[in-house]
């Protein structure tokens, strides 16, 4: 097809598409009248069941628990597929990491962004750790601060210190640590089938009362071992493409 | 507490704004402009996401939509410039 | 017992991140991780074959976390599994289990991470049998494929892996984005996630514009995965580069879980709702036909033998389409028996394409002419499995085909069927005539054929002297199951067995009993009118006359400089498949722009048919 | 109101697909796909939606107010996690094909036709 035969084609066909979807969503119920039942029930029951007061952190890590299993593989199968599908431009060059962010001439290291940068690393490795660690009662958890830990390590980056992060960040340890993150949630689960219960369930104690820091059993456990799945994931794609973007050919 | 005729005034406007950026983005055919569109679509996603009611998943698209992503694609972008010049 | 659910789609999850922690570990003693991988996925395929075992009286579910539902809604996500959905995803672990063996010497420098994503592709397809909700589907749908490309690229080094595994990935969250939005639909009417729940709902409501599109959404990253005509384009761009123990998976069950997964979608959950059976049935016969004819025809075409028997998979893709579109439990139960017969003697082929591969480079079946004769038991395993694919009996491919055929006691799909298996029958056996036996003319000078010919750097960088027993083993004995598979299903007792089964999975009241009211209490079956699926003398002498046909056909094109009449139809780039030649553009574009074609026309056709 | 949110779920996808169907770089039909998923978050947290009601959280407000539904606010974070993966590893095979080609034009990387 030529890209015009393609166009039209397409202009056709979409058409059809916009016509089915127009006709699915005459069937729904409007929007802001959402009829439930899931959610509803959940709503009912969240706080109660699982003393968490963050419902969407409690369907995330309890009730679609299982779900999150999946999700947190999906991204550790993407960082798993990077290395390889990258593996062999490493290999090619045959030549030590350079480390660019030193000799770059752009001004990006300049000694207010590297000043600015090298500040911002420990506050953003803070709120990290604070959102991977609250997940049972604010709207954040393992994965938002998982992400945003992966940030500091790209503030590093920032600062100029390219050596720093390989330092920081080879590629077995943050295999090992991602490891440790995504297989540290499935063994959560697992023992739950050693105690003869069902996969995921939250047999920790549930905290006095619901919010507190220490409520919500595996919830926050959970939430935990994501944020650190989550962070080395991240780290190790960035890493993947930062090896990419700054080695050069000798 | 907001008033549910100005409620639906802003969400309105956001939606009108995600759905020009959406736009925008696709149309914009120069690869680090695109980048730009994408995190202030991103950005534009996580303010629809907060008027509607849903903070976590605004966080989310904050830090992967908006940050995240945009840096991973800077970066190929970066690699593969590199390599047709 | 009820934990061998969750076990079965955890313990690879569990062994991915083992192996990838203590990678480095083992990088001298690569044989610990070539071990770990194939102990496990022979642990989960005993794991299932045992949940097979144990349904075969009554569907179970398994609760996660403990959530049952109460009151008719559901609130957590469940497991539900019956002989076919567990035997489908023990077939995958079995397929698995072999192409880990038979890559112990295959790639040397594997380092680990094919063991990872291999695990994680398994885990993928385990849990996307076994679920019993619409988005965890979703969710182990993307896990298989995110594993599914990168394993595609795992030789980056070439440029085929690469675009192969871009037009697999880009094709496949297209149709994956497409599905979510329908599941978003069907939430947003329904309130639930939950096959069961939501079949409560459609089947006591009037289907409407939101309930169809909302199926065919879904479907629609199904059909893709299915490879079904027109969504099928990316299945020869991936097939043809992936290193060959996947294309097993890819060809043998990856492909078939996307059918299942219609199947599952119709008969568990949007069946009863959307109503018009001969409709519905008519148009998925429709579709599975039609993929049946154009696989078959670019699969005869077909020069790169891994991209033809990539071809035979969309043919094939389009026959069990057919058996299921037949919406009769004897037509179910002989898709079910085509998937495994085939499945067995198409990783048979691959394995061997593998070793062909392995010792001299290449594969190309023009180049590859006579050349084969060098490797004489992989010819035998190859030209067996051969004849397995051309559905000869007894394989479990003939009868199978058979109780289509039976179900459907229609002359015209019974001509077509045997149409296709002729093509594609006398495409494999061609390869296996002329690359093993040095049937046929030598191949002339052809300057397009020196320049591919070594184009294939291999995918193997061991000795290349011999063939070693790791690879020559598993081969044999997937043949061997393929012809097992057809005699076992010749015994009346097994037979009736999958016909109950397949009649059970059609059974959508039971299904939502089984789920929303008693989790754990076992149903037993309904006594379900089992049509009789005798082998007849008929059957017989029809399938062998189209083993005949393609053994033929097979020795006519390898003659075909002394036919004159052929001359004009084959003749290197001038062939009859010339006109269809150019959809098969390679370009994602095109792919996409075909997608939503599909998606616009079905979409057309069900407005037509269900006001 | 009512139908406004899903009319630009329904834009979004077609101008997503209409990015990839006439792309001529893959970085940029990378960019599309992401648009095209993005649909998928509006059209979730929009049939969610409950119009006046809070936010799923019941740290500072009594359990029972009026909420939205929580369940697509999970599925959406989901959702997010699918989409920054399947990126990156595109961009890897785009990173790889640029290499291999020489190219990132989708109607230049021919190497199966027919």
């Amino acid at each position: 097809m030529t890209a015009r035969q393609r166009l039209w084609f397409f202009a056709i066909a979409a058409a059809g598409l916009v016509a089915c979807l127009l006709w699915a969503f005459t069937g729904l119920p409007g929007f802001g009248n959402y009829p439930g039942p899931y959610g509803q029930e959940i709503l009912r029951q969240a706080v109660a069941q699982t003393h968490a007061t963050g419902v969407v952190s409690a369907i995330n890590f309890e009730y679609r628990g299982f779900d999150t299993v999946g999700e947190e593989f999906i991204l550790f199968t993407a960082a798993a597929g990077m290395s390889v599908v990258l593996r062999r431009l490493r290999k090619e060059r045959q030549t030590e990491p350079v480390d660019e962010a030193k000799t770059r001439t752009i001004p990006a290291t300049s000694s207010a962004v590297r000043i600015a940068a090298l500040l911002l690393v420990g506050p953003t490795a803070v709120l990290g750790w604070w959102l991977a660690s609250h997940a049972q009662t604010s709207p954040s958890g393992g994965f938002q601060g998982g992400v945003i830990l992966a940030s500091a390590f790209i503030l590093i980056y920032l600062a100029g210190e390219f050596l720093t992060f390989r330092r920081l960040s080879p590629v077995a340890l943050l295999d090992a640590v991602e490891a440790a993150g995504a297989g540290g949630f499935v063994a959560i689960g697992l023992a739950a089938i050693a105690m003869n219960l069902p996969f995921l369930d939250n047999y920790l104690p549930l905290g006095q009362y619901p919010g507190a820091i220490s409520s919500s059993g595996t919830i926050a456990l959970i939430s935990f071992f994501v944020g650190i799945e989550v962070a080395a994931a991240f780290t190790a794609i960035i890493g993947e493409l930062l090896e990419q973007t700054l080695l050069r050919s000798a | 507490m907001i008033s549910a005729g100005l409620m639906n005034t802003l969400q309105v406007t956001v939606l009108v704004l995600v759905a020009a950026g959406a736009t925008v983005v696709v149309r914009t055919r120069s690869r680090i402009r695109q980048v730009l569109a994408l995190s202030v679509y991103g950005m534009l996603l996580a303010i629809l996401f907060l008027v509607f009611q849903a903070p976590d998943v605004t966080l989310s698209e904050l830090t992967v939509g908006a940050i995240a992503l945009p840096i991973i694609l800077l970066l190929a972008i970066a690699k593969v410039r590199k390599r047709e010049q | 017992m009820d934990q061998l659910y969750a076990l079965s789609v955890t313990v690879p999850l569990v062994a991915a991140a083992a192996l990838l922690a203590t990678r480095p570990l083992f990088a001298r003693h690569r044989r610990v991780l070539d071990l770990v991988a194939a102990g496990v996925s022979a642990a989960v395929a005993v794991m299932l074959g045992f949940l097979v075992f144990r349904t075969s009286g009554a569907d179970s579910t398994y609760w996660f976390a403990g959530f049952r539902p109460s009151g008719g809604i559901v609130i957590g996500i469940d497991f539900e599994a019956g002989p076919l959905s567990a035997g489908l995803a023990c077939l995958g672990a079995v397929l698995m289990t072999a192409s880990m063996v038979f890559s112990w010497r295959y790639f040397p420098r594997a380092g680990g991470y094919f063991h990872v994503l291999m695990l994680t592709f398994l885990a993928g397809m385990t849990g996307f049998c076994l679920t019993g909700d619409v988005f965890d589907l979703f969710v182990w749908f993307e896990l298989m494929g995110v594993s599914a490309y990168a394993l595609t690229a795992y030789r980056p080094e070439e440029r085929g892996p690469i675009q192969g595994a871009l037009n697999f990935a880009i094709t496949n969250s297209v149709g994956a984005y497409l599905s979510l939005t329908g599941i978003a639909l069907i939430y947003g009417r329904t309130g639930a996630l939950n096959m069961a729940q939501i079949a409560a709902y459609v089947s006591h409501h009037p289907p409407s514009g939101l309930i169809v599109i909302a199926f065919l959404l879904i479907i629609t990253g199904l059909l893709v995965k299915g490879a079904i005509v027109p969504f099928h384009f990316w299945l020869a761009d991936a097939h043809a580069v992936a290193p060959t123990p996947v294309c097993v998976l890819f060809s043998g069950v990856m492909v078939e879980l996307g059918l299942y997964g219609i199947a599952r979608m119709y008969w568990s959950v949007f069946g009863t709702g959307l109503g018009h059976r001969a409709a519905i049935s008519h148009l998925f016969l429709a579709l599975g036909l039609l993929t049946a004819v154009v696989g078959a025809l670019f699969c005869f075409r077909e020069r790169h033998v891994k991209r033809l028997l990539a071809f035979s998979t969309i043919s094939h893709a389009g026959m069990f389409l057919a058996g299921f579109a037949l919406l009769t439990p004897l037509g179910l139960a002989g898709a079910a028996l085509y998937v495994t017969g085939h499945a067995f003697v198409k990783a048979a082929l691959f394995l061997a394409v593998g070793i062909v591969l392995h010792r001299l480079r290449s594969v190309n079946e023009t180049w590859l002419h006579g050349r084969g004769r060098r490797l004489p038991v992989t010819g035998v395993i190859f030209t067996v499995a051969a004849f397995g694919l051309a559905d000869l009996p007894p394989f479990g491919t003939f009868l199978g085909k058979g109780w289509i055929e039976d179900s459907a006691a229609a002359p015209w799909l019974t001509a077509i069927f045997i149409a296709c298996g002729v093509l594609v029958g006398g495409a494999v056996l061609r390869v296996a005539g002329g690359v093993f036996y040095g049937l046929g003319d030598p191949p002339g000078e052809d300057p397009q054929m020196a320049a591919e010919a070594n184009e294939e750097t291999g995918e193997t960088d061991e000795g290349r002297q011999r063939t070693p027993l790791s690879m020559l083993i598993p081969a044999a004995a997937l043949a061997a199951l393929g012809l097992a598979a057809g005699v076992a299903a010749m015994a009346p007792k097994i037979a009736a067995g999958i016909e109950a089964a397949a009649a059970r999975f059609q059974d959508q009241p039971a299904y939502i009993a089984t789920v929303l009211t008693s989790a754990h209490v076992t149903r037993v079956a309904p006594p379900y009118p089992v049509a009789p699926a005798d082998v007849t003398v008929g059957s017989v002498v029809t399938a062998l006359c189209s083993v005949l046909g393609a053994a033929a056909l097979a020795l006519a094109a390898l003659y075909w400089r002394r036919l004159p009449l052929l001359r004009r139809g084959y003749e290197p780039g001038a062939g009859l498949t010339v006109p269809i030649r150019r959809f098969q553009s390679g370009i994602i574009n095109d792919y996409i722009t075909w997608l939503v074609a599909g998606v616009a026309t079905l979409g057309g056709v069900l407005a037509l048919v269900i006001r | 109101m009512g139908i406004v949110p899903f009319l630009v779920v329904a834009w979004i996808i077609v101008a997503g697909l209409y990015g990839i169907v006439t792309s001529r770089d893959l970085i940029h039909t990378i960019v599309c796909l992401i648009v095209v998923q993005s649909s998928t978050y509006v059209l979730l947290l929009g049939v969610g939606y409950v119009t006046g009601g809070a936010a799923p959280y019941f740290w500072d407000i009594p359990v029972g107010t009026r909420a939205v539904d929580p369940v697509v606010q999970a599925l959406a974070l989901t959702d997010v996690v699918v989409e920054a993966a399947v990126t990156a590893l595109l961009l890897a095979f785009a990173v790889q094909a640029q290499k291999r080609f020489g190219t990132l034009d989708p109607s230049q990387l021919a190497e199966f036709k027919g």
